[in-house]
């Protein structure tokens, strides 16, 4: 069984690793790299919880081939906060209790991220459409999308 | 479950290939018909998965020059295979000229999903339901085939032929989209019904191509549906109807009529015969309406 | 005596009676009761009931108090999600 | 037992909106869900399942798979050691691996443990079995017919008539006085047929557990529980081990709302791990969480409800017919106790039939039968109102019931919440707010019993002065924080100094499982008995430094200090310098409390919902939405209102679009999030929340369980509203695109 030699970013740190070819990106995060943060809902594309960004781009890692991630560079949950500083966007999820079992919360935050970077001053429909593919069934995402919009203000404010 | 059985060495493991010219990637589909072309992957992988399919083979074709570009052709656009739905929203130039066909690709899934699903692939899945196909059919926009025996162009409508099933041979693959140049005072819309206001497969697809002329009449009519035949469906006395009106309520009426009656839908998990059926007069109407207005907008 | 109220299906199982008597100064005097004073009771008791007394309700615990003016109401055993 | 009673009091930190201690590894990834950790030599187990949803299994041929390179072990029924006596027990364990009959599509016959998912996968694809296919029944009406296709034999229960087949297992009835005498008192009598659809709780984590257990029957199991003892007990029973030598350790949990209340893979991944003599991880995809966990029933339910012009119930009547999958379970019992429990009633009947079908073993789904039952209750009561031109709020107030009313279901009720939930939404701005074209309003009451159980707490002083609280109850919805929180209120420290863990069940004695509402309500009942404990032993170690009696000490704001005419004047001594010293005067200090706590409140709720119809395509938007419910004290005001939040968002996607549908061929057509819709975050407004604060007399704080009542009202709140939108009555959930057309055509 030949397996695939794959040399990608992941957080910014060098990550090498030899995957099967049907094996998808989530797979390896969590089997081989340890990095369990990105949570697999459904394998399908349908819940978000294992959104991660690739060069840039918001994508779900269940529908990504590890063998694709070649030459990429990828962000998890595990890259958010920067040493002990915790990014806006995961204080404000912790201000707001905007989770409650937490199992969609990386996936959300990863997502909310990626909105901010391409509209530091979204409306709350803009908001909820952005994160329509980030499933929660704890919280009807009202503290989830109250979090997103302070975390933009405060993020605003500080830029 | 298939398990694909090597005789003595237990299951045969997949390959992965990222071939880097067109040649070379037909090389590799040409001697293995059970091999996969994967674009954006968000339909492959999820029937991989759910072990729907064994491919002997993938074959990714987003390192191919050209693939993931979008340029300018005789007024009009040529997309690679790999341009995914985010980078054609992304692009303010084609959303002016074909607003319908980028709307189309925008409603593909979730934003995770717009971040890999491509048009080529949406069209070579041949789902009945795929959103982008309608409005690429009402644009007239024709797909680049690359294969063994070379490169060809055919119509977009001509690819699906059953669900599931294209009309590429072995060794072929679908290299770019094309789209024509929007007439002036031309304009397009897309609509789809789900029950959901996201992530959800189209219950009924429907896009509509118009050309008016300078005091605002339909001079020229393309009007497509999805999900409600086993292919992409053209509505073709639309033209006729519509041609020579301003989109009065007769002519609006008549459209819905039109539409409802040739949809040939079946009752599903997502709907009900009776439901598509109305909803494809509906819901072509009002695409109808935001074309017009749209084209209106253009009229010099 | 304290006055134990039955639910209708489980009051068909002692000839339509809706109420009925029993010696009784706690819960497990009242559930062994029944149970004796009332054979056709015992499948349902030994499946379990939920007892509620003066609008409180209780399960398990055999001392909890019951006096001759309580109310008692007999209930399925009660299970939450 | 003295009673836990209610003083009024003031607070410090109950009622206040502190950071969740747990938040951090949630929001940064590190948290450990189910399928979260991994062991060396670890296998990894999948399960064959049946595609027919009715068939004798004939012969299971396992010979090829155990052959195949990197399988270590293949097990059906024949290697499960033990056949439990309990009926429950017993039907769990069919339920984890069938044995003479696969009873639905995706019932599991065989498993494997392997090197790896692509080998498990193929050897699972190697597995022969001979199915003889029996004819199947899906709905709860054709499945209580005679000539229905039987599951079981003899579980009929006393008291169900000979009248409907072997399939209906119970006949519950509830009420008082005589309804047929109340329908002539009535000015108006309404009865209507309803029919609800089979839904699933959508937690977005799927089962998954890993297993260790050695040939000496000792193990480990590391699992997605919302009970971990409850794990424990069942899996010992079924695989005739000791409880004691299995320890069950409970992961985060990534949502359960009752669907996690039993258990699916455990004893499989257990004799799996037996047998190859390694770890063994399992996770369910999906696919296999909707078509073999435990989705809630399906119903039909008959309501006729007699009314006089000025609004007054004359009488009510309800038939509850719930189908609860290939098991017994009680939703229609539930449904029956629930559906007429918020009001004050003379004439009222209700009958709950619990059937089984051919469909995955039915679980709790957050106030199990209530929801359904309050639809078509609310429902009936809606069209009342509105043919009488009374106003709705008005009518419900006219019958709500208060302390001292009768309920449906027999006892008198205490001091209860429904009325102050009704003013509240009376007088809310949402209730007089002017409506758009095609919009329409709806309003519906809602209730739940919550009860406490098997409760265990330890709470242990630290040499530092800080505190150590262990709970037995996994906490989904912030529980850790308020038992903190509860715990600092009685100790009089701050609650950061105060760190609550679930405690694996090596640690604790037996607790319930969390569900029923109870953690806040029976953990915190006992946090704080535990506390109060902690503290008489510092008092004691105070009075003995001190030399004088310990009925001379009381705790004042954190700190032990002498108290009464012979006390002395000592400078009080704070928890952390009694801490400091505990060895000095005894050794370790710690609190405990162990209970079956009882007498918990029941929680009243009621929801206004606003919904635009699109009358061309039968699409319904939910405009505005507002709940008002009883929590007796909220103890994190936060997290009472994300389950109030939660509940409402839950019932909404039961109204409008979620549905189990089963193929004519009885296979599951929709078993993944594409097609099963559960609302995204697109589909809604806010949720305003009101919380109210009646206290529960059987509470030290007067709390009230929250989590469940609030998925009762809005299948009817959402449905009285596109009623009202629509200008027809909508009787059948989901009120999904296509009914709701073929509806408004049928105008």
């Amino acid at each position: 069984m030949s397996q695939i030699h794959v040399k990608t970013i992941i957080n910014g740190d060098a990550s090498e690793f030899l995957c099967a070819a049907d094996e998808t990106l989530l797979d390896v995060l969590r089997d081989r790299l340890d990095l369990t943060g990105s949570k697999e809902g459904c394998a399908s594309g349908d819940c978000g919880a294992c959104s991660v960004t690739m060069d840039g781009r918001l994508v779900c890692a269940c529908l990504v081939l590890g063998a694709e991630a070649d030459g990429t560079e990828i962000t998890t949950i595990e890259g958010m906060a920067t040493g002990e500083n915790l990014h806006p966007l995961q204080q404000a999820f912790l201000d707001h209790a905007a989770l409650q079992c937490g199992i969609c919360t990386p996936g959300f935050l990863v997502a909310a991220k990626s909105l901010l970077e391409r509209n530091p001053d979204p409306t709350e429909e803009e908001t909820r459409y952005w994160l329509a593919g980030n499933l929660c069934r704890c919280t009807g995402y009202d503290k989830i999308v109250r979090a997103v919009l302070d975390a933009a203000k405060i993020m605003r404010e500080t830029a | 479950m298939k398990a694909r059985l090597h005789p003595n060495e237990g299951v045969i493991a997949m390959q992965f290939q990222s071939p880097l010219s067109v040649e070379d990637a037909v090389a590799f589909l040409a001697d293995d018909q059970n091999a996969r072309i994967l674009s954006g992957g968000t339909d492959l992988l999820v029937r991989l998965r759910l072990g729907h399919i064994a491919p002997s083979k993938i074959v990714d074709i987003k390192k191919i020059e050209g693939m993931r570009s979008i340029t300018r052709e005789d007024g009009g656009f040529r997309i690679g295979a790999a341009v995914s739905g985010a980078e054609m929203n992304e692009n303010h130039d084609l959303y002016l000229a074909w607003p319908g066909v980028v709307e189309a690709a925008g409603l593909i899934g979730s934003t995770q999903i717009q971040g890999r699903a491509t048009i080529v692939g949406n069209l070579c899945n041949a789902g009945p339901a795929a959103d982008s196909v309608p409005a690429l059919v009402a644009a007239s926009a024709t797909a680049r085939i690359a294969g063994p025996s070379g490169v060809r162009d055919v119509l977009v409508q001509d690819i699906p032929i059953a669900p599931g099933q294209t009309s590429l041979k072995i060794g072929e693959l679908v290299t770019s989209i094309f789209l024509p140049a929007q007439p002036v005072n031309g304009s397009d819309a897309y609509l789809r019904f789900i029950p959901r206001t996201e992530m959800d497969i189209a219950v009924v697809g429907c896009g509509v191509s118009l050309k008016l002329d300078s005091a605002g009449t339909v001079v020229q009519a393309r009007v497509a549906l999805g999900a409600v035949a086993p292919t992409v469906l053209l509505v073709e006395n639309a033209a006729e109807i519509l041609i020579g009106t301003q989109l009065d309520d007769d002519a609006l009426s008549a459209l819905a009529e039109a539409s409802s009656s040739v949809a040939n839908p079946i009752d599903d998990k997502r709907g009900t015969i009776a439901f598509r059926k109305d909803v494809s007069g509906v819901l072509t109407c009002r695409a109808a309406k935001i074309a017009y207005s749209r084209a209106k907008g253009t009229v010099k | 005596m304290v006055t134990v109220r039955l639910w209708g299906s489980l009051a068909e199982l002692v000839d339509g009676k809706r109420e009925i008597e029993i010696t009784a100064t706690n819960l497990r005097e009242l559930l062994e009761g029944l149970g004796e004073a009332y054979p056709a009771l015992k499948p349902q008791i030994s499946r379990g009931v939920s007892v509620a007394i003066d609008g409180r309700i209780y399960n398990d615990t055999w001392a909890t108090p019951i006096n001759e003016t309580s109310e008692v109401v007999l209930l399925n055993r009660l299970v939450g999600g | 037992m003295p009673k836990d009673e209610f003083t009024p009091r003031t607070f410090s930190v109950v009622g206040t909106r502190p950071l969740r201690p747990d938040g951090i590894d949630k929001v940064t990834g590190r948290a450990r869900y189910g399928a979260d950790i991994s062991a060396p030599g670890m296998l990894t187990g999948m399960v064959l399942r049946s595609p027919h949803a009715h068939a004798r299994i004939c012969s299971i041929d396992t010979s090829v798979a155990a052959a195949m390179p990197g399988v270590k072990a293949v097990i059906t029924r024949a290697d499960f050691p033990v056949h439990p006596e309990n009926n429950g027990t017993a039907d769990v364990l069919d339920n984890c691996m069938a044995d003479k009959k696969a009873l639905y599509d995706g019932h599991a016959v065989a498993a494997v443990a392997a090197s790896s998912r692509r080998a498990a996968l193929d050897a699972l694809a190697t597995i022969k079995v001979v199915y003889e296919v029996l004819p199947h029944v899906l709905d709860v009406d054709e499945a209580m017919k005679l000539d229905a296709p039987i599951l079981h034999k003899g579980r009929k229960q006393e008291g169900v008539p000979a009248d409907v087949s072997d399939n209906v297992l119970t006949r519950t009835e509830y009420g008082h006085g005589d309804p047929e005498i109340g329908f002539q008192m009535a000015d108006l009598v309404i009865e209507r047929q309803f029919k609800t659809a089979a839904t699933h709780q959508g937690y977005i984590e799927p089962h998954s557990c890993l297993a260790t257990l050695g040939s000496d029957g000792q193990g480990d199991l590391w699992v997605c529980t919302q009970g971990h003892y409850m794990a424990r007990n069942t899996c010992a029973e079924i695989l005739g081990l000791d409880s004691g030598c299995l320890r069950v350790t409970p992961s985060e949990i990534g949502g359960g709302f009752g669907g996690k209340t039993t258990v699916f893979l455990e004893p499989t991944a257990l004799l799996l791990s037996q047998k190859s003599g390694r770890p063994v991880k399992m996770t369910m995809t999906r696919e296999e969480v909707f078509r073999a966990s435990g989705p809630t029933a399906s119903t039909s339910i008959d309501i006729k409800i007699g009314m006089t012009k000025d609004g007054t119930i004359t009488a009510a009547k309800g038939d509850y017919r719930y189908q609860n999958g290939a098991y017994e379970a009680m939703n229609g019992t539930l449904g029956a106790m629930t559906g007429f429990a918020p009001y004050d009633l003379d004439h009222v009947n209700t009958v709950g039939w619990d059937v089984v079908t051919n469909r995955p073993k039915a679980a709790a789904y957050r106030a199990p039968g209530a929801p359904m039952a309050a639809f078509a209750v609310e429902s009936v009561i809606d069209e009342l109102a509105y043919k009488l031109g009374l106003d709705p709020i008005e009518v419900r107030l006219k019958n709500a019931a208060r302390e001292g009313t009768k309920s449906a279901y027999g006892p008198t009720y205490p001091a209860i919440g429904l009325e102050a939930t009704l003013k509240a939404a009376k007088s809310h701005p949402h209730w007089s707010a002017p409506l758009g074209e095609n919009q329409g309003r709806g309003v519906a009451c809602g209730f739940w019993f919550n009860f406490g159980g098997d409760t265990c707490v330890s709470l242990m002083v630290n040499p530092d002065g800080t505190v150590s609280l262990s709970e037995g109850n996994p906490d989904i919805g912030g529980s850790r924080a308020a038992m903190s929180m509860m715990a600092a209120e009685e100790l009089g420290i701050p609650m950061e100094r105060v760190r609550t863990i679930i405690a694996d069940t090596a640690a604790l004695g037996q607790n319930e499982v969390t569900d029923g509402s109870r953690v806040t309500f029976a953990v915190g009942l006992a946090t704080i008995k535990a506390a109060r404990h902690a503290i008489q032993i510092m008092v004691e170690r105070a009075a003995m430094t001190w030399g004088i009696d310990p009925e001379a000490v009381e705790w004042v704001d954190g700190a032990a200090q002498p108290a009464g005419p012979n006390a002395g004047k000592h400078p009080p001594m704070s928890l952390a310098e009694i801490a400091a010293i505990a060895s000095n005067t005894g050794g370790p200090i710690s609190g405990h409390f162990e209970v079956n706590a009882e007498g918990a409140g029941v929680s009243f709720g009621t929801h206004i919902a606003d919904t635009e119809v699109d009358p061309e395509t039968g699409a319904v938007k939910i405009i505005r939405y507002t709940v008002f419910q009883d929590a007796g004290k909220a103890v994190h005001p936060s997290f009472v209102e994300g389950q109030l939040q939660g509940g409402a968002v839950q019932g909404i996607g039961w109204a409008l679009n979620e549905e189990y549908i089963y193929g004519k061929d009885g296979t599951l057509q929709n078993a993944g999030f594409l097609d099963y819709r559960i609302p995204v975050a697109s589909d809604l407004p806010m949720i305003d929340t009101a919380i109210l604060e009646i206290p529960n007399p059987g509470h030290p704080y007067g709390v009230r369980g929250v989590g469940e009542t609030g998925i009762v009202p809005p299948l009817a709140a959402v449905a009285n509203s596109v009623s009202r939108a629509a200008g027809v009555r909508m009787t059948s959930l989901p009120m999904s695109p296509p009914k709701v057309l073929a509806a408004l055509k049928k105008m």
